[in-house]
C-alpha cells in the first residue's frame, strides 16, 4: 500500500499507472470497461469498489439472465407487495400486516472459522430483513456438511451450530426450523444458508433510496474495523484452493449485543418515521450500501470517508470502503430530523455518525481528508456490473452413466426381519437420525409467538398478541434429487417445503431459495443452474407461489469437483387461526392413520439406496404438482374443519421414517397393514404424499376423494410400538434409542 | 511435573465484543481512566514428561487457541 | 382488584424475554410495567420481574454488568424492604451477581446451550411466587441457557436445603450440572426467587409445552392482594 | 498510560467444566502428558491516570471477577 493517497486527480494526470486488477479478480475487459465508464484510470479506492462490486456475490453476473424468469414467468400474485430487486421481497399477509423473508449463504465464511462464519451468517440476513422496515421475528438454517465421521465434520458442525445457536438466541430470535444434511459432496466445502423472516405494518416499509438533496448519510452502529476486506470476492467467488490461506480476509466477528440494541434503535427510528431511507452493510460494506442507495436514489452522494469511526486509526480509504465489519446500518435522514436520530440513537447506546449528505449531482463522490479518492456513476457499481452469458453445456457422458446407474439392481429386504433390520439402520443413519443434538442449542420459544418448531414439519410462529394470524415457513433441499436432474430435483425440493407449510395447515403464498452450486465457469454447473432455475421457476408459476429474493452461491467445489447442485428452498405460508395448526406427532391414541397420494416404486436417489448401498443413481421420484396443489388443499380445509389432529409429509426415507417420527414425538405407537409389496410402501420416496390421523375417517375420507386426493386408511395410532402387521414390530423405546443416540455419539 | 501457563488473546485486528462490552461499562462505575480492555483467555496446564513448553506450544496450536482469530503465548509459572 | 396491582418486567440492553413476561403478567391479571436499565425509581410497581435474555451481551458472566444498572440498585432497595422479585434465567444470574440470592451460575457441565421442555419438582410452595403450587408437585417448564449451572460453597448448598430455600429441583435428568438439581431458590424472606427455566414460556398450550409457568405469576398477585 | 494484565482463575473447589473437556479431549490428539488443565479469563486493561494496580483491582473485585467462585491477580505487564 503507497502511503500517499490515490486521489482522482492523481489518476487524471497518470495514466499509465499499472494497476493489479487481475489479483483483484477483475477480467482484462472488466478493467477496460471501468476505465471506459470513467474516462481515465479508476483510483485505487474506486478499482476497490468495482472489483468487489463487480464480484459474483456481489453482481449476480453469471446467474442474472436464469433468474430474471423468477421475475419475467413470476406467477401473478396479489400478496407481493415488493418483488425481487429489493434486500427481500415483501408478502401481504392481511390485517394490515406484512412478511418479509429470505435465505442467504455464508458457505466459506462458516469453513474458514465455523463459529464466526455461520453467526455472521445469521447477523447478515437479519439486518436484510430489518432494512425492509421488518421486525425480525423468527431464523431458520440450512446445513450441509460431509460425511458424519468426517474429520473435518468433527471441527465444523458443532462450531457452525454453535456460531448459529450463538448469534440467533442472543438476539431473541426464536429457531424454528431448517435442516441438516451429510454427503461426500460437502466435505470441504460445507453449507451454511440461513433464513429470516419479520414483519411490518404496510406503512412501516422502508426502501434502500438515498433521496432529496441535502438529506444526512448517517451511519449506525458498530466501528468500522479491518474485518474480512475483500471477503466478498475473495471468498465467496473464487473456489478454496490448499495453501490460499493467506489471501483470507480477516475474520469477521459478530456482536449479537451490538445488533440486538442496532435492531430495536432502527425499529424506533422507522416508527418515529425519522428516516427517508435505510440499507444494512453486509457484502461489500460501505462500497455496496453507498452506491446501491444512490443508485437507487434521485441523485449523488457525497462521502467524508474520514468521519467514519474506526475501530484501527491506521486504517486506509481502501480497507474503509471495503470494510465488511458486522452490526452496521446506512440510514438517509432529512436534515432536520439529524437531532432526533442522534438523540434517539444515543438512548440505545448505538453509534451515529453523520458521513456524508445526497446531492443533486448524478456522482458518488467519496472525499478522504478533503482530497477526491472517489468520483463515479453509482449504478455503475450497483447496477451496471458485468453480465455473462456463461456457456451452458450438459455434461452428457457423466450425466447419462448417472441417470442410466438405477437403483433396481440394488438387493432389497424382503422378510420381515430383514425390513426390520433395514428400518433399524435406516433410523439411526446421520443422513435420518433425529436432529435434537442441533436443535437443543436454539432458543425456540423465545419472543413468545412460535407455535410449532422443531421436530414439526414447518415453523409457525403467530405474528402478535392481538392476531390469531400466523406465518409457516419451511426450509428445504435435496441435492443427491438435484444431481441425478437438477430441473426435476429442483422442482421436487420447492415441491417438499411447500408440501411441509401445507401440513402445519397453513396455505403457501411465496418462496425464497439460495442457490449453491459450483462454479459458473464450469459448463457442466452452468448447465445445473440454468436446468435447476427454470424447474423451479416453472413450478413456482404452476403452484402459484412467486420467487420473492433469495441468493446465490457459485464456486462451491473442493478443487475441480463440485458440490451436489443444492437449490435450498424456503417456502412461506399462512393462517388464519393459529389455533387449527396441525402439529407432526400423533397426539391420541386409536386415531386412524390415512395415507394421502400414490406410491410408486420410485427408489432411484432415495435415503434407502444412499444409506444401505452408498448409492446414487437413476431418476428421481416423478414430480407431480398438480397432485401436490391437491394435497395442500385437502391439508387446509381438514386443518380448518378440525379433520385431523396431526400430519406428517412424507420424503426422505419414505413412509417408515415418517410414522417413526410421528411416532416418538409423543410417545404413541402405530399399527399399520400395507397391501402390495412392503418394501416399496416403506421406502419409496414418492412426492405429494402425506400421513394425517383423525377420528373423522369417514368426513376425511370423503373429502379427500371431492378433491381429487388419494386417500386410504393405513391402520390405527397407540401402543408404544410401531407394527407393520404380517411383517414386524419394534418397540418405541428401542427406536427412540437408535434415532437419538446418532449425533450425541459422533459429536459430544 | 511442570506447570505452564498459556495466555491466549483475540488478535488486535480481531473485534473484541468481550472487551469493548467491560470498557463501556466501567466507567458508570466510576473507573473512568480504564480506557480500554481486551478479553482473552488463561490456561493452567500441567505437564508431566517431555518439553513442556513444547508441548504446551502444540497444545494451544492443535485446541486451546483458534489461530484463525487468536494469537497466544506459552510459559513456565515463574 | 387484582387489575390495579402493578409488575414492573425490567428492561436492560440485551434483554431478550421482557415481552414474554410482560405477556405472562398480563395473563396473569397484574398490569405490566416496563422499567428501563436507567430507571432510577419503580414506578410504583408491587413487584418486579427480571427477565431473561444476555443482558450487556453477557460476555463477561451473565448478569455482571447488568447488576450495576441503576434500576438494579432500586431493586435490591425494594427487595430489602420485602418487595416481591423473581428471576428468570439473566434475571437470576442478575439476583445472584446482585447478592439478592447466593451462590453462582457457571457455564453448563455439557458446554452447550440447551433448549428444551424440563419437568421440575416444587420443593418450596410457600414463597411469594410459589404458593400457587402444592409442595412435591411435578411441573414442566422450558430451560434454554448456556450458563445455568448452580454452584455454591458447601456451606451455602447445606443452608439452602437445611433451610428449605430450593425452590424447584430439576427431575428427570439435570440439564446443567447444577449441584443438588438445583433449579431456583429463594431468599429467606420468600419474597426473592431466581430460578434458570422459563415459566413465561410456559403460559398456554399454543406456545408452550404446559401452563404450568402461569401459576408463578397469579401466586403472587394472590400474595399481594392478601398483603 | 499503564497496561495492567488481570488473570481470573476459578476457584479450586469449583468445578471448572471448559478445563477439563479439552483435559480429556487432548490425549486423543496425542497429549497424553498433559495432566491437568484450567481455564480461566485474562483482561488486558489500559490505564490513563491514577495508580494502574488499584484502579485494576478495584475493577477486578467490582466486576471482571466474581469472588463466590473465581480468584484474581493484578499485574503490570513486564
Ligand atoms: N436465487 C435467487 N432467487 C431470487 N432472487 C435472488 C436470488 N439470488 C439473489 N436474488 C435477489 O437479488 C437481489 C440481490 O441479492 P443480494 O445481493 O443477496 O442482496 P443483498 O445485497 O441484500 O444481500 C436481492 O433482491 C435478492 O433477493
Ligand atoms: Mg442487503
Amino acid at each position: 500500500m503507497t502511503p500517499t493517497i490515490d486521489t482522482v486527480g492523481n489518476a487524471e494526470q497518470t495514466p499509465d499507472v499499472e494497476q493489479p486488477f487481475a489479483e483483484l479478480g477483475l477480467k482484462d475487459d472488466e478493467y477496460a470497461t471501468i476505465r471506459e465508464i470513467l474516462g481515465r484510470r479508476p483510483t485505487d479506492t474506486e478499482l476497490a469498489m468495482y472489483s468487489v462490486m463487480w464480484s459474483e456475490h456481489c453482481s449476480y453476473k453469471s446467474s442474472k439472465v436464469h433468474l430474471r424468469q423468477f421475475a419475467d414467468d413470476a406467477p401473478t400474485s396479489d400478496a407481493m407487495l415488493v418483488g425481487m430487486g429489493e434486500n427481500a421481497g415483501v408478502v401481504d399477509v392481511g390485517d394490515g400486516l406484512a412478511v418479509t423473508f429470505k435465505v442467504e449463504s455464508h458457505n466459506h465464511p462458516s469453513y474458514v472459522e465455523p463459529y464466526q462464519g455461520a453467526a455472521t451468517g445469521v447477523g447478515g440476513i437479519v439486518r436484510d430483513i430489518l432494512t425492509m422496515g421488518a421486525r425480525p421475528i423468527a431464523v431458520m438454517d440450512s446445513l450441509r456438511f460431509g460425511d458424519a465421521d468426517a474429520p473435518d465434520s468433527r471441527r465444523l458442525v458443532p462450531g457452525v451450530v454453535a456460531g448459529v445457536g450463538g448469534y440467533g438466541n442472543c438476539l431473541g430470535l426464536p429457531n424454528i426450523g431448517g435442516e441438516v444434511g451429510f454427503d461426500p459432496s460437502y466435505a470441504g466445502n460445507p453449507l451454511v444458508n440461513a433464513l429470516c423472516v419479520g414483519v411490518l405494518p404496510h406503512h412501516r416499509l422502508q426502501l434502500a433510496q438515498a433521496k432529496g438533496a441535502g438529506n444526512q448519510v448517517v451511519l449506525l452502529g458498530a466501528k468500522t474495523g479491518r474485518d474480512g476486506i475483500g471477503g466478498v470476492s475473495v471468498l465467496a467467488s473464487a473456489t478454496f484452493e490448499a495453501g490460499s490461506e493467506t489471501k483470507r480476509p480477516s475474520v469477521q466477528v459478530g456482536d449479537p449485543f451490538t445488533e440486538k440494541i442496532l435492531i430495536e434503535c432502527c425499529l424506533e427510528l422507522f416508527d418515529a418515521g425519522l428516516v427517508t431511507g435505510i440499507q444494512d452493510l453486509g457484502g461489500a460494506g460501505l462500497s455496496c450500501a453507498t452506491s446501491e442507495t444512490a443508485g437507487h436514489g434521485d441523485g449523488g452522494m457525497h462521502i467524508n470517508l474520514e468521519t467514519v469511526p474506526l475501530r484501527e486509526a491506521s486504517m486506509t480509504p481502501i480497507e474503509v470502503i471495503t470494510s465488511e465489519s458486522q452490526e452496521r446500518m446506512l440510514a438517509i435522514v432529512e436534515p432536520a430530523k439529524v437531532a432526533e436520530v442522534l438523540a434517539l440513537c444515543d438512548k440505545w447506546g448505538v453509534i451515529a455518525t453523520v458521513i456524508g449528505e445526497v446531492t443533486d449531482g448524478e456522482r458518488l463522490v467519496i472525499t478522504w481528508h478533503g482530497e477526491t479518492v472517489v468520483d463515479v456513476p453509482p449504478r455503475s457499481l450497483a447496477d451496471d456490473g458485468p453480465v455473462y452469458q456463461r456457456p451452458v453445456a450438459r455434461p452428457d457422458d457423466e450425466q447419462d452413466a448417472l441417470n442410466a446407474n438405477g437403483s433396481k439392481t440394488l438387493p432389497r429386504p424382503t422378510t420381515g426381519d430383514e425390513l426390520r433390520a433395514t428400518l433399524m439402520r435406516m433410523v439411526a443413519s446421520p443422513e435420518l437420525c433425529s436432529r435434537s443434538w442441533v436443535t437443543e442449542q436454539y432458543d425456540r420459544f423465545v419472543l413468545g409467538g412460535t407455535v410449532l418448531a422443531t421436530p414439526n414439519d414447518g415453523g409457525l410462529v403467530r405474528l402478535g398478541d392481538d392476531t390469531t394470524r400466523g406465518i409457516a415457513l419451511a426450509l428445504d433441499g435435496n441435492g443427491r434429487f438435484t444431481k441425478l436432474d437438477p430441473h426435476d430435483g429442483a422442482q421436487l425440493n420447492l415441491a417438499e417445503a411447500y408440501r411441509n407449510v401445507a401440513c402445519t395447515g397453513a396455505t403457501p403464498l411465496a418462496v425464497t431459495d439460495c442457490l449453491n452450486f459450483g462454479s459458473p465457469e464450469d459448463p457442466g454447473v452452468m448447465w445445473q443452474f440454468a436446468e435447476a432455475t427454470r424447474g423451479l421457476a416453472e413450478a413456482c408459476r404452476e403452484l402459484g407461489t412467486p420467487v420473492t429474493g433469495g441468493n446465490v452461491s457459485f464456486y462451491n467445489q473442493t478443487g475441480s469437483t463440485a458440490i451436489n447442485p443444492t437449490p435450498v428452498i424456503g417456502v412461506l405460508g399462512v393462517i388464519d387461526d393459529v389455533a387449527k395448526r396441525v402439529p407432526s406427532g400423533f397426539t391420541a391414541a386409536g386415531r386412524q392413520i390415512v395415507l394421502l397420494g400414490e406410491t410408486h416404486d420410485e427408489l432411484d436417489g432415495s435415503a434407502w439406496a444412499w444409506v444401505e448401498h452408498g448409492h446414487l443413481g437413476g431418476h428421481p421420484p416423478a414430480v407431480r404438482l398438480d397432485a401436490e396443489q391437491a394435497l395442500a388443499g385437502l391439508l387446509a380445509a381438514a386443518a380448518r374443519d378440525g379433520l385431523i389432529d396431526a400430519a406428517h409429509d412424507l420424503s426422505e426415507g419414505g413412509l417408515a421414517q415418517a410414522l417413526v417420527e410421528a411416532a416418538l414425538i409423543n410417545g404413541i405407537g402405530a399399527t399399520v397393514a400395507l397391501g402390495g409389496d412392503t418394501f416399496t410402501a416403506l421406502f419409496s420416496e414418492s412426492s405429494a404424499r402425506a400421513i394425517v390421523t383423525t377420528d373423522a375417517a369417514d368426513a376425511l375420507l370423503a373429502t379427500a376423494a371431492a378433491q381429487g386426493v388419494p386417500a386410504v386408511s393405513i391402520g390405527t395410532t397407540g401402543g408404544d410400538a410401531i407394527e407393520v402387521e404380517g411383517e414386524f414390530a419394534v418397540s418405541l423405546a428401542e427406536l427412540r434409542v437408535a434415532f437419538e443416540g446418532t449425533l450425541p455419539a459422533l459429536f459430544g | 511435573m511442570a506447570r505452564v501457563i498459556v495466555d491466549v488473546m483475540p488478535k488486535p485486528e480481531i473485534l473484541d465484543p468481550q472487551g469493548q462490552a467491560i470498557a463501556r461499562a466501567l466507567p458508570s462505575l466510576g473507573f473512568d481512566n480504564v480506557t480500554s480492555v481486551r478479553q482473552g483467555k488463561r490456561f493452567e496446564i500441567e505437564v508431566d514428561g517431555g518439553d513442556p513448553l513444547d508441548v504446551a506450544n502444540r497444545a494451544a496450536e492443535a485446541m486451546l487457541a483458534n489461530p484463525v482469530i487468536e494469537d497466544f503465548t506459552v510459559r513456565i509459572e515463574d | 382488584m387484582s387489575a390495579t396491582l402493578t409488575v414492573g418486567v425490567v428492561t436492560f440492553p440485551g434483554s431478550l424475554d421482557d415481552r414474554d413476561a410482560a405477556r405472562a403478567v398480563t395473563a396473569s391479571g397484574a398490569t405490566a410495567v416496563s422499567l428501563w436499565h436507567g430507571d432510577t425509581d419503580l414506578k410504583g410497581v408491587d413487584a418486579v420481574v427480571l427477565p431473561g435474555g444476555f443482558s450487556y451481551g453477557d460476555y463477561l458472566r451473565g448478569g455482571a454488568i447488568a447488576r450495576f444498572s441503576p434500576v438494579v440498585a432500586e431493586v435490591i432497595r425494594a427487595a430489602n424492604d420485602g418487595m416481591p422479585v423473581l428471576g428468570i434465567c439473566n434475571g437470576f444470574q442478575v439476583l445472584c451477581e446482585a447478592h439478592l440470592l447466593p451462590g453462582a451460575l457457571v457455564r453448563n457441565a455439557g458446554l452447550r446451550f440447551i433448549c428444551r421442555d424440563q419437568q421440575l419438582t416444587v420443593e418450596n410452595a410457600s414463597t411469594r411466587w410459589t404458593s400457587g403450587y402444592t409442595e412435591g408437585e411435578t411441573i414442566t417448564i422450558p430451560v434454554k441457557h448456556g450458563e445455568g449451572r448452580y454452584v455454591a460453597t458447601a456451606d451455602t448448598i447445606a443452608e439452602l436445603e437445611a433451610e428449605g430455600r430450593v425452590a424447584f429441583r430439576y427431575q428427570g435428568g439435570n440439564p446443567n450440572g447444577a449441584l443438588n438439581d438445583i433449579a431456583g431458590i429463594t431468599n429467606a424472606a420468600g419474597n426473592v426467587v431466581g430460578l434458570m427455566p422459563h415459566p413465561e414460556h410456559a403460559i398456554d398450550l399454543l406456545t408452550g409445552p404446559s401452563a404450568d409457568g402461569l401459576t408463578m405469576f397469579t401466586s403472587v398477585l394472590k400474595s399481594l392482594v392478601a398483603a
